[in-house]
């Protein structure tokens, strides 16, 4: 399905493995190969059954209980832990169940984790990632499913990253867990779930590169995380219609690939960007807004968005999927860009 | 151990006998609910309180329909216990528009403010601090009405457990803060997530009343809880009570258990509190047997006319995405 | 220095007063006429000075310790304690120290005030108001000074309303606490200090209109806030070098008045936007990305934004400075739209 | 009240004597220091410790530079104990490059790892998370290190502090939290926000040894300080310390104290513990007159030659906005 014109893949041996799989592979070989490495988090290890939905299963077991620790539901405790262990020379693996329970330790991933290099004059580093798992679809409701990676991308120094497929997984958790500022990596939904084909020994994904999943040359669609799978249908159904998208998956959010976007927007003259977060004020406008003003008077069409309706996740399958965008929406909006210019 | 109440109020026997209703009424619609999820007829999150029925039924007899509760996610029993009925509950839980939240709420967000039950949070620890809020409304409306803030053990380790008991002591509000320990934080035990040994100790950190109660005996569930809410009602202040009990579903619908010893589960059903209350009752000349089962084909009947009153309901309207964001609906 | 053109003020007399004054007098008025009005904070209380600045003081004297409650230093309970107050029938007024204080109460205010109504499918409402105070100028450093607005206008279910003049505050704060939803009202550094003419009898002022403070016509600039100082000084010299500037002060970010802001653009064909937040993913993006959309085709440049770099507030005067949006950028930005089209 | 200490340990004479040169470094920089905002030669908001000196003196004679500490905004007297050099300190108050965080995070934010000042915040409650991390970072490494984490009375009233405490008594961190209790949290009295007579007493809620100290005291300091070090380093976990104290000049630099009794304020100046442990020294023969004088003339030149060190230094250049955002200079 992907024509990666990123990077080479790093073997052509291929393996089905689902998300789970591809970060729980990471972070074994991580922290086999760099005893700096730690994992803590609510049920995290073993004895908790290496995670609620068996993420890190195995690693406590392989690599003790003191580098790899369940905690007590204490959020800011989590993220103070974290934060501590990275100044004091450590890479920690933080995971924070899900989205919606960021809320309780925005204290600490924003006036701290991302700030303390630059309040410090640059005497602290603080090279944390945060794991975290979000998106509609399983009937969560209201508090469960929320993708604010907006917020984080407007917070000044941490990046922010949504991956895709299992090699996206892979290959992004290995970047970011060498990377020597706070990563927070974003899971969602059934990106954890879908078997996909996956390089064996898929090896470290660039944070900030984006991929170009399928090139194309009526419009550019951007996505990313389990939208992906949306779009790729949508552009499936595209290409019926004679319709050739060109579509990337952002894979990090913050800082986001200006110069891939804007190479295939002004190619293609036509931009969309698809996101499960809320298009009000979402991650979407950002790259609109960049867009537009770079690509000045150079596009067919004006910059397109989709993203969640203006309210919190309902409960009711019906409504949970009205809230959700389709892929109907997807070739809907990309049929009527393309019909101008 | 934690302090020992020295006034024990014990309910009459037809106030043990609507306790047990109250259990029975939430140990049916717990196994009605877990059945309709396992045929696939409804698709919910879902998390069974089976063990801890004593808790809130103990509770609730001793509240009015205008006193308030603040449950959580694994809270339908305190709903159920409260006498929320079971139509729009069921609607609810059924994704339906004639839901108590018009299908959007579902089971981790259940309210029914007609009988007190004013928020479901999903957030661990967030029913405390709201609370609260109540609590404050009480004292300015010069009413004797109480809120009893529900939460689990796993909680009692959240920044929003501390900042509430000492606002609600420091301001004596009317507010009654019941932890149902039930010895599990999800997968954790309690020892691995929590410092102290017992909860209720905590609550000398806060000038308040902490007791320790046997979560699976209704008579020491209901002797204490009368004597935070008389406390609460009198205008003195908030207690914490700590009710011991076990979940016996795991913590999720579908959970397998595998972090746990399967002998402490066996163990744990001596304790049960459904059928040791129902032998009680039957033990001390408070009801018949028959009328026992009569009651359990009433609450029966009840549960599964809800069933068939939600099946028969509406799915929500798309449009409804736009109405209760704000007061005025938002325009297509 | 003001035309105002959305609404005319309540009465002519005017008195000189700062915004501090003007909140005062309406939190004053607002109790005077309904019971219902609670006002909740850190030190808020005259025991305590009524409030660190003196903005609440004398309430508690008049309206009795109860409705006026000092609260101890627990973010998560002050809001907590207002939600369950407004859903029980009161009208709270809490205060939220500073705007990077919000990290503690992110919880209570995203996942709980501002979906409470949604969830419960309209059976509950939380007629809430939430103070804070923020902005650079006061070399308060990293975590003082963060303008976080963004991130509860992504939010849906409360409003955000940042005030310029004490005429603003006046009239904001009466319309925040008589409305049925949670808004948030955002003070923003010197409009509290400032003394400006302000109508004796201002009244209440509609949530999600914005004024026209000035009529221009070869450019736009929507601003808000502290931020409205700056723009005013710039507007001033770009009519000296000629340039006709039309000003927007936009009061209410979420939702945030499009019809205004579009006539205006489409009628200058330039629109700027100035804040003091975070440029990167911060609330232009949105109104960029808005009008990008509205007006393709009918604008004379792109839409530019002016906002923070991506860093933490630094400490030092100099730096402060330089990361503040001074006159000199506005005035440069407007006239390289004005050298367009 | 709270727990009693059995085994106090004493400091021998050499030791007063830096405790004593400690808290003279911190009151004469202190006074340099709010001398200088007077008179208008810097421009930073200011929390002046004086009245606090003994509590972070007492504690620092007992640390190693490679012990770590995580403060607050009021927290430059825990940094001149732990013997910061004053030259880069002094250079970030007035916010110049050579400052120890180049002039960017000014006194709320000041760090100096090579004497183990590892975080100043400016969120109340913030330094608790934070030190558990280098106590788990000193597990990992095997090391004897510990963490002391500085906070206020108020402070313990935040989520942020239970969370810490409880999670630093599960792992047993090797961190020591050490609340100075200075009766106020900015206008707020003590018994005003916080609902337990003695900090301390919290500490049984997580099941650690809970002290109430007197903070004017540097013996009574030291001997719990001791012990709770003592513990730490030998592997059994965290302590909390309650170091009961004052503040003499307000929150803020310009608090004009409104909400405090005049007479309040004057009776802890009896307290005071610079003038009395200064006359203790001179009675106990540890130090003589003369000699404390030439102490202190050595510290003032100490800090006259700060002064004139930041003075002299050069400011930030604008580029700074875009280094340290993250370890990668951001692109202009
Ligand atoms: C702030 C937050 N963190 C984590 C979770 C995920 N979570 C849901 S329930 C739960 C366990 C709660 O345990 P306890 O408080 O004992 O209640 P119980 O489920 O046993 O009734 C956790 C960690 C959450 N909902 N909220
Ligand atoms: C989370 C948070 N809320 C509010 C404030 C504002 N504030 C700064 S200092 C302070 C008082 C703290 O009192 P205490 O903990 O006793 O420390 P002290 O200042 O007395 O040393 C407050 C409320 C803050 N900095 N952080
Ligand atoms: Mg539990
Ligand atoms: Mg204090």
């Amino acid at each position: 399905m992907s024509t990666d014109t990123v990077e080479p893949a790093a073997t052509t041996e291929m393996v089905k493995m689902n998300g789970m799989q591809a970060i729980n592979a990471a972070l074994m070989e991580a922290m086999e190969a760099d005893p700096k490495v730690l994992v803590l988090g609510e049920d995290v290890a073993d004895r908790e059954g290496g995670g609620v939905i068996g993420v890190t299963r195995g690693l406590s077991t392989k690599f003790g209980d003191l580098r790899v620790r369940s905690t007590p539901i204490a959020e800011q405790a989590i993220i103070g832990a974290a934060i501590g262990a990275a100044m004091g020379g450590y890479k920690p693996v933080a995971e924070i169940m899900l989205m919606n329970f960021t809320t309780v330790a925005m204290d600490m991933i924003v006036n701290h984790a991302a700030k303390l290099r630059f309040m410090s004059g640059g005497q602290s580093q603080v090279p944390l990632v945060i794991r975290t798992l979000t998106g509609a679809g399983n009937q969560t409701a209201g508090q469960h499913a929320d993708f604010y990676e907006a917020w984080f991308c407007h917070t000044a120094g941490i990046k922010v990253v949504i991956p895709w497929t299992p090699a996206d997984f892979k290959g992004l958790y290995l970047s970011a867990i060498q990377d020597p500022d706070p990563v927070m990596i974003i899971e969602s939904g059934k990106t954890l779930f879908v078997p996909m084909d996956t390089p064996v020994n898929q090896g470290p994904i660039p944070l900030g590169k984006a991929q170009v999943v399928q090139e194309g040359s009526d419009v550019t669609i951007v996505s990313y995380g389990q939208m992906m799978f949306t779009v790729m249908q949508a552009v499936a159904e595209l290409a019926e219609a004679g319709i050739s998208a060109e579509v990337i998956n952002l894979r990090t959010i913050s800082p986001w690939d200006k110069e891939a976007v804007l190479a295939s927007a002004e190619k293609t003259g036509r931009l969309l960007i698809v996101h499960e977060a809320g298009k009000n004020f979402g991650p979407g406008a950002e790259i609109a807004a960049t867009v537009q003003e770079a690509l000045f008077g150079k596009l067919k069409a004006p910059v397109g968005r989709l993203g969640a309706p203006y309210c919190a996740v309902p409960f009711a399958k019906k409504l949970e999927d009205a809230y959700l965008v389709q892929p109907p929406a997807v070739v809907a909006e990309a049929k009527k860009l393309c019909a101008q210019g | 151990m934690t302090e020992t109440l020295t006034n024990r109020a014990s309910p009459d026997a037809a106030t043990q006998l609507d306790i047990y209703r109250r259990m029975l009424r939430i140990e049916r619609n717990d196994e009605f609910t877990r059945a309709q999820i396992r045929q696939g007829r409804i698709t919910a999150p879902y998390y069974s309180a089976r063990g801890q029925e004593a808790i809130p039924s103990s509770i609730s007899v001793l509240l009015n329909d205008d006193d308030k509760i603040c449950t959580i996610y694994r809270g339908i029993h305190d709903m159920v216990a409260k006498d929320m009925p079971l139509r729009p509950l069921w609607a609810e839980i059924s994704g339906r528009v004639d839901g108590t939240c018009k299908g959007k709420g579902g089971p981790m967000h259940l309210t029914h403010p007609e009988t007190g039950v004013m928020v479901t949070t999903g957030i661990v620890g967030s029913s405390m601090p709201i609370a609260n809020g109540f609590g404050w409304a009480a004292l300015l409306d010069g009413s004797k009405q109480v809120t009893v803030a529900y939460f689990g053990d796993g909680a009692s380790n959240i920044g929003a457990f501390h900042e509430a008991l000492n606002l609600a002591s420091v301001w004596k509000l009317p507010v009654i803060f019941v932890c149902q320990n039930n010895g599990f934080a999800e997968h954790t035990r309690y020892e691995n997530g929590t410092s102290v040994d017992f909860i209720a100790k905590r609550a000398i950190g806060y000038g308040m009343p902490g007791y320790t109660v046997d979560g699976n005996d209704p008579l020491d569930v209901y002797a204490h809880a009368h004597a935070a809410i008389e406390r609460a009602r009198a205008g003195e202040g908030p207690t914490l009570l700590e009710c011991k009990t076990f979940r016996f579903m795991g913590h999720v619908f579908g959970d397998a258990d595998a972090y746990m010893d399967p002998a402490e589960k066996e163990a744990a059903k001596e304790f049960d509190p459904m059928p040791r209350f129902r032998q009680k009752l039957i033990d001390d000349g408070i009801a018949t047997e028959a009328q026992l089962e009569e009651l359990k084909a009433k609450i029966e009947a009840e549960v599964k006319d809800a069933i068939e009153f939600a099946q028969s309901c509406e799915y929500p309207s798309d449009d409804e995405l736009r109405r209760d964001v704000f007061a005025e609906e938002i325009p297509a």
